[in-house]
């Protein structure tokens, strides 16, 4: 299958949203080419199962390499391998359901339209590129359209948030750019190819060195502990569609950039400072689910749990265990999934109430019985429910953490464990002055969901009940990717 | 007291130069600024002279640029005299803290 | 002590002292006097040196251009007896300060720097053989430097015509 | 042995109708989902029991020994070589013992509330969570697997939460079900935890290969799971303790019960089927399933599990004799019963004669499952009748509601452990495993039947004796046969139960356990029941003031019980101010004010920075020469003296 393709979709979708004339054509053109990202999402999955189940020993499927900038070795190097094809899934399915959320947006929607299927760009790009510079240029692209959806279509104190976000978001691609560079001029060679830095052997120092700029400039898009605070602020700003991309799918680039990348290239650098990735997530994890039991806005109370699950990822990432790393990656997929349907829910609900507040609403599952249902589903997956995506990531992450016998593995595994006790607390607590107890006054007469939130809502929770009741295909799909990282740790002694 | 030689006049030159430098950074009136210039490049015009005169005499380089100096001090004093007549007829001053448009 | 001594001696004086009067005096008018005093003295200088070529220049430019260029700009611009506008102390010190550690520093690295003097025969800087070395095309030639200062100069006069002319009403 | 495979449908039955009745049951089965729920279960039902014949009577007993069978297996999430999470049938006597008892009760449950729950708004969407419960009970006791269990573990809490806060719209029951939800969580962090020990140093889940390896004496993942250890104790200690905390959280044992009066607030024959027979008594099953690990390889982990059975049983017994809600009472009784069951596993030893305390565990879960199933739906008709839960609205019913009195009265006679009925002979055996293995839970647990049987007179009594309740102009039967015939069929089973020969089939190590009855000692115990009946009656069966004397005598202890011996107000207390005002308010403040501080701090002072910078941009010339010659010095200096 070509790759190109799943950059050649979102850029023709979004060229042709341009050519639209009114609201409704751009909105009918994003749908299609949702559904075609979708489809061609599926498209690379049963490919690439194929050529897994035929014994492909490469490492990167699909390989396209193109000159790009040859004086500098800089070449268009495209590739996946099962992580990336497990990213792209998850990536599909946010897009369709962001564009399906965002059906209601009346302000400058061809330019709103354009900006969600850009970032899906930036996002496929990120997760193909095997070539550094390549990848970073596709990160960039994953950024800047953020701003924008914040600045523009956001509510709240937007600006700062949409500033706060970018800011954040541009000093940790300002890390990775220099991690990068660093990289590039360690070796001889003066190459970005991932697999060509992969077979050379960074030198030590250099790992040293270039491993935490890496892993922290990618940490931040991930909510890495104390660099989080974009988060909130970011999430709670920005219109439902971007804080499902967000959410769903750049919290994810760092989380990939940091495996892909960081641990990938410089396992040294991983051993190094593995203790300190464990230390920071198992902070993240703790902090974030003791923060969210505070919060009483809905969007804040997600944002800060996602600050909680995605130090999950990080902490899977940084244990350096196959099973753990598998884990951190099913969490990303897992959390996207979960996360944006929170957003698209509380996106919903917000629309109808006027209200994030909690204990502003009540007893709402009386007039939006399906919207409250998906927000049960949604909840109960992120307090890790089995038959729920959420479950068998953590519970993989857990496995694989606690197969390290010393102590602060053990601890920090422990911590995280406890945690899952805290995220019942506060997503019972959020469920149940929403959607129970007696109906606040004003609200009897609310409808409920729309066709289009319907759709949306839908093809989220049949990803995360596919992954929660059928967990081994996503396991078969990334845990031979994640054993060859794996392999690569273990050459390191 | 010292028979005057080389150093005696680049002391001189150097204590011109700072001179004006002084008067450049203190004055507010532009016309006073420009006579401080003209003090700088005159201490400039002496070093080059005692150069010429104490460590090539063979050359007359340092003579050629006192020479150059002189005349593009003439058209620049020309050139400035213009600029602040402009200036007065539009800020009714020539304070040079008032011409400060030019900023950030 | 030799006469030529005193009247270097004197000559400095009379360049430092007036040129420190001409930036220190509140009166624009004296001000512009002082400058020419320290001008003459300079030119004055030059004759000490016995480049009587260049300090002819010196006075016909400075003191009879540049100089009565500024008196006149000073009489366009500045109503008579009106004393310039003091700067800020702060200012002042510190601009002394800057100064006087540029001129230390000046200072102690000419001194420390040990100039060596050639022992070729010297030239007569007289009027027939700077205008032959100037003005030739051969090696140490500055013919085309002095072409380049003549369009300078054109450029400049021409440039303040243009600054200095009043602009043309809107209407016309 | 026979294909097997079917047995996957008896969970699956369930989960069908849960997913029918979820998704298209508030429009296209608005009132026949009861019907559809109902039989999908009888089919069910049929299946288990049908399953339960085969396995006792023909394939399941080889040489003597009842084999564990794993019919069904297939590897769902694969974590490493040997170490898989998988979906299994285990098939051994207490999973086939489970299996009916889950079926059955949860049978007796759905038909009895197509009466009891008739007319509801959200009818299709119980039904609904009734089929995600008893899915999730079945696949439980099915698990071949330890994640597999915690799987439904989860699910089981999950759908006891639902059905708790079946009333959503009442705040009591939304903090009921949080309540319930958050408590077992807590428990179930500890089992997950103590998975994770188990599985890393017996390098499975599986249950079989897991005891397998970890009770066979010369194994070297047993070797390395006691060698380990942590603040003395080892490393299997430690994991068994913590797998015992998730059951001791379901199962509501003390200090983890609190949950379980409050979860009164959901349906009754809810509570019946959830908080009487099936998943409080999870705990006890994971215990039992774990058992030869226990009893075997951490003797201390089975002893603290004897302990806290006992001082759960002891506890609840007398906050039970205080209550007045009359689910409260049978809330209480339960924890007090499934302490029973607890310690009777803690005083039991593995194998033979030693494991009689196991099989009598299980036997009291039996009977116990039919008794109080009994009880709560008898307890249901009575609130149905009555409106209301409170003891003092209740008195003299036995005229309304004869089939009710009598099956109620039943029930109170097994629990009490009158012989012959059921309750008789496993509490029987219990007391004698304890008296053979501990004497002071033996003593504990005696006085506790005492107890028992006067909390559970006490409650006949005022409601269906005593004073004569008000019962206003309309009088509505007992409720139709779909309310009655549930009560019936349980009453036999509370009568009957104890007359099976449980020993022959459930016993620690699958081989028949010849359970003697001993006369001399069951007077004991029989006659200590009797004082707590006859004290009842003579207390409660005429309305007098003695127990209000005997309460006001009592009063510091009376008003402790009555108050649940402030355990809540602690967890409160910990809760709130511990949880939420000293690590979450904290966590949060921190978040804002230092980090996100931080953050701004770093926005405020490049924009200082800048701001200061842009004031060097003055437009000021004299300013720009300044640092221009001072830029010269500076530079000079440096490569003068600096950078030579």
């Amino acid at each position: 299958m070509n790759l190109l393709l799943l950059i050649l979709v979102p850029l023709l979708t979004a060229t042709a949203i341009l050519l639209m004339r009114n609201a409704s054509q751009v909105k009918w053109v994003a749908l299609t080419g949702a559904t075609a990202q979708l489809i061609l999402a599926f498209v690379l999955f049963f490919a690439f199962r194929k050529e897994q189940a035929a014994g492909n020993p490469l490492q990167m499927l699909f390989q396209q390499q193109y000159n790009w900038f040859p004086s500098w070795h800089i070449s268009f190097h495209l590739g996946v391998d099962g992580i990336s094809v497990a990213m792209i899934l998850l990536t599909a399915f946010v897009v369709i359901a962001g564009v399906l959320v965002s059906w209601n947006v009346a302000r400058m929607t061809k330019e709103f339209y354009f900006l969600l299927i850009l970032l899906s760009l930036g996002a496929y790009g990120f997760f193909i590129s095997l070539d550094l510079f390549v990848l970073f240029f596709f990160l960039e692209i994953a950024v800047i359209p953020k701003y924008l959806l914040i600045g523009i279509w956001g509510n709240g104190k937007k600006e700062y948030s949409a500033n706060k976000l970018a800011l954040m978001l541009m000093g940790g691609s300002a890390l990775v750019l220099v991690g990068l560079l660093g990289v590039y001029f360690s070796t001889p060679e003066h190459t970005f190819d991932l697999l060509k830095l992969s077979d050379i052997q960074i030198p030590p120092e250099v790992q040293k060195i270039c491993f935490p700029l890496l892993f922290v400039g990618f940490g931040v898009f991930t909510a890495i502990f104390p660099l989080h605070t974009w988060v909130p602020d970011g999430h709670s700003s920005a219109p439902t569609a971007g804080s499902m991309f967000l959410a769903g799918i750049s919290m994810k680039l760092g989380g990939y950039g940091c495996l892909r990348v960081a641990v990938f290239l410089m396992p040294q650098g991983a051993k190094e400072y593995s203790t300190i990735i464990i230390v920071l997530s198992t902070i993240a994890i703790l902090y974030g689910a003791f923060a969210t039991m505070m919060q009483k806005d809905l969007k804040y109370m997600n944002a800060y749990s996602s600050v909680s699950h995605c130090g999950f990822v990080l902490l899977g990432i940084g244990m350096l265990t196959k099973v753990s790393m598998t884990g951190a990656v099913m969490q990303m997929v897992s959390h996207g999934l979960m996360t944006a349907l929170f957003f698209a829910v509380i996106g919903m609900i917000y629309e109808r109430t006027h209200t994030r507040q909690v204990n502003e609403m009540g007893g709402l599952l009386k007039v939006m019985p399906f919207i409250i249902t998906i927000l049960f589903i949604v909840g109960l997956c992120s307090l890790g429910l089995p038959g729920l995506s959420g479950f068998v990531a953590e519970m993989t992450v857990f496995m694989g953490s606690w197969q390290h016998p010393d102590p602060l593995h053990r601890i920090a595994t422990i911590a995280a464990c406890l945690s899952i006790v805290v995220t019942a607390v506060y997503i019972l607590r959020a469920i149940g002055q929403t959607a129970m107890g007696p109906i606040k006054a004003g609200y009897e007469n609310l409808s409920d969901a729309t066709w289009n939130e319907k759709l949306a809502a839908i093809i989220l929770v049949i990803g995360i009940v596919a992954i929660g009741t059928a967990p081994f295909w996503l396991n078969d799909l990334v845990s031979p990717a994640s054993q060859l990282i794996l392999e690569k740790i273990q050459l390191v002694q | 007291m010292m028979e005057p030689g080389l150093y005696h006049i680049l002391f001189i030159s150097t204590a011109l130069f700072f001179i004006g430098v002084y008067g450049f950074f203190t004055r507010r009136n532009l016309v006073t600024m420009l006579m401080s210039i003209e003090l700088v490049l005159n201490s400039v015009n002496l070093n080059f002279i005692a150069f010429n005169k104490y460590l090539w005499p063979n050359r007359l380089d340092g003579v050629f640029f006192t020479i150059f100096i002189i005349a593009i001090a003439a058209a620049e004093a020309a050139t400035a005299i213009a600029i602040i007549i402009n200036l007065y007829r539009s800020h009714r001053s020539i304070d040079v803290e008032n011409a400060e448009e030019m900023k950030y | 002590m030799s006469g030529s001594t005193i009247i270097f001696y004197l000559l400095a004086a009379l360049i430092l002292v007036s040129g420190a009067m001409s930036v220190t005096s509140r009166q624009i008018f004296r001000a512009a006097i002082y400058l020419l005093f320290s001008l003459i003295g300079i030119a004055g200088m030059f004759f000490w040196l016995q480049y009587e070529f260049i300090a002819a220049v010196q006075i016909v430019v400075y003191v009879g251009g540049i100089v009565v260029l500024i008196i006149f700009s000073i009489f366009l611009t500045q109503q008579a007896g009106e004393k310039l506008a003091k700067q800020k102390l702060g200012r002042q010190v510190f601009s002394a300060l800057a100064a006087f550690c540029g001129f230390a520093l000046t200072l102690l690295q000419v001194y420390q720097h040990d100039f060596i003097k050639t022992t070729a025969v010297a030239i007569e800087p007289t009027v027939s053989n700077i205008g032959n070395q100037m003005l030739g095309v051969n090696d140490n030639g500055y013919a085309l430097p002095f072409e380049v200062v003549s369009i300078l100069l054109l450029a400049a006069m021409i440039g303040c015509i243009v600054i200095a002319m009043k602009s043309k009403p809107e209407a016309a | 042995m026979p294909n097997l495979t079917y047995i996957a449908l008896i969970p699956l039955l369930p989960l069908a109708g849960f997913l029918l009745l979820g998704i298209f049951g508030r429009n296209y089965f608005k009132t026949t989902s009861g019907i559809i729920g109902t039989t999908l279960l009888l089919i069910a039902t049929v299946l288990a029991i049908y399953t339960a014949y085969g396995y006792f009577f023909e394939y399941g007993k080889v040489a003597g020994v009842y084999q564990k069978l794993v019919p069904l297996h297939y590897t769902w999430l694969e974590f490493s070589k040997g170490v898989s999470i998988d979906m299994g049938i285990i098939l051994d006597p207490i999973s086939v013992m489970m299996l009916v008892v889950v079926t059955f009760v949860s049978l007796m449950v759905h038909i009895y509330s197509l009466v009891y729950m008739k007319g509801e708004e959200r009818f299709p969407t119980y039904y609904a969570f009734l089929g995600l419960f008893t899915f999730s009970m079945l696949g439980l006791v099915v698990s071949s697997n330890i994640f597999q269990m915690y799987i439904f573990w989860e699910l089981v809490g999950v759908s006891s939460f639902l059905l708790i806060g079946y009333y959503y719209d009442r705040p009591s029951a939304v903090a009921a079900c949080k309540k319930a939800f958050i408590v077992t969580r807590f428990a179930d962090a500890g089992f997950l935890i103590g998975i994770l020990i188990l599985s890393f140093y017996s390098g499975t889940l599986d249950f079989n290969t897991l005891i397998q390896k970890l009770t066979s004496p010369d194994s070297v993942e047993l070797k390395n799971a006691v060698a380990a250890s942590f603040l003395g104790v080892s490393a299997l200690t430690w994991g068994l303790v913590l797998v015992f905390i998730g059951g001791a959280g379901k199962s509501a044992m003390f200090p983890l019960h609190i949950w379980l009066p409050d979860a009164m607030e959901g349906p009754t024959p809810v509570s019946a089927l959830i908080h009487a027979a099936t998943m409080v008594v999870a705990g006890v099953f994971l215990v039992a399933r774990l058992f030869p690990v226990f009893a075997i390889s951490a003797p201390e982990a089975l002893n603290l599990v004897g302990y806290v059975g006992a001082i759960s049983a002891l506890i609840a017994a007398v906050i039970a004799c205080t209550q007045t809600d009359i689910k409260r009472v049978l809330a209480y009784s339960t924890m007090s019963q499934i302490g029973f069951m607890m310690f009777a596993l803690g005083v039991s030893g593995h194998g033979g004669e030693n494991g009689l305390g196991y099989t009598a565990s299980m036997f009291h879960l039996f009977t116990h499952a039919m008794f109080k199933a009994l009880l709560f739906l008898g307890a249901g008709s009575v609130i149905h009748f009555i409106h209301s839960n409170e003891m003092k609205d209740m008195g003299g019913l036995r005229k309304y509601l004869p089939i009710t009195h009598i099956t109620f009265l039943i029930a109170c006679l097994a629990i009490a452990g009158v012989p012959p009925f059921a309750g008789f002979f496993s509490k029987e055996e219990i007391l004698l495993a304890a008296y053979q293995h501990n004497s002071i839970i033996y003593y504990v647990a005696l006085f506790t039947s005492g107890l028992t049987a006067f909390y559970m007179f006490r409650l006949y009594f005022s409601i269906f004796w005593n004073k004569k309740a008000d019962i206003h102009g309309e009088h509505h039967g007992e409720g139709g046969f779909a309310l009655l015939m549930p009560l019936i069929l349980l009453a036999v089973g509370a009568a009957a139960a104890g007359f099976i020969p449980f020993g022959n089939f459930v016993s620690s190590d699958g081989t028949k356990l010849e359970s003697a009855f001993h006369l001399q000692f069951s007077i004991l115990p029989v006659a200590i029941g009797l004082i707590g009946i006859f004290t009842a009656m003579w207390l409660y069966k005429k309305k007098n003031d003695k127990p209000d004397k005997i309460a006001a005598s009592l009063s510091g202890l009376y008003k402790a019980a009555y108050r649940k011996f402030y355990i809540d107000e602690l967890y409160t207390f910990i809760t709130k101010k511990i949880l939420f005002n000293l690590i979450g308010r904290p966590a949060a403040w921190f978040d804002k004010n230092i980090v996100d501080g931080l953050v701004n701090a770093t926005g405020k002072a490049t924009q200082t920075i800048s701001e200061k910078i842009k004031g060097m941009q003055s437009g000021k010339v004299q300013q720009y020469a300044i640092y221009f010659l001072i830029g010269v010095i500076a530079l000079a200096v440096l490569f003068i003296y600096v950078w030579k």
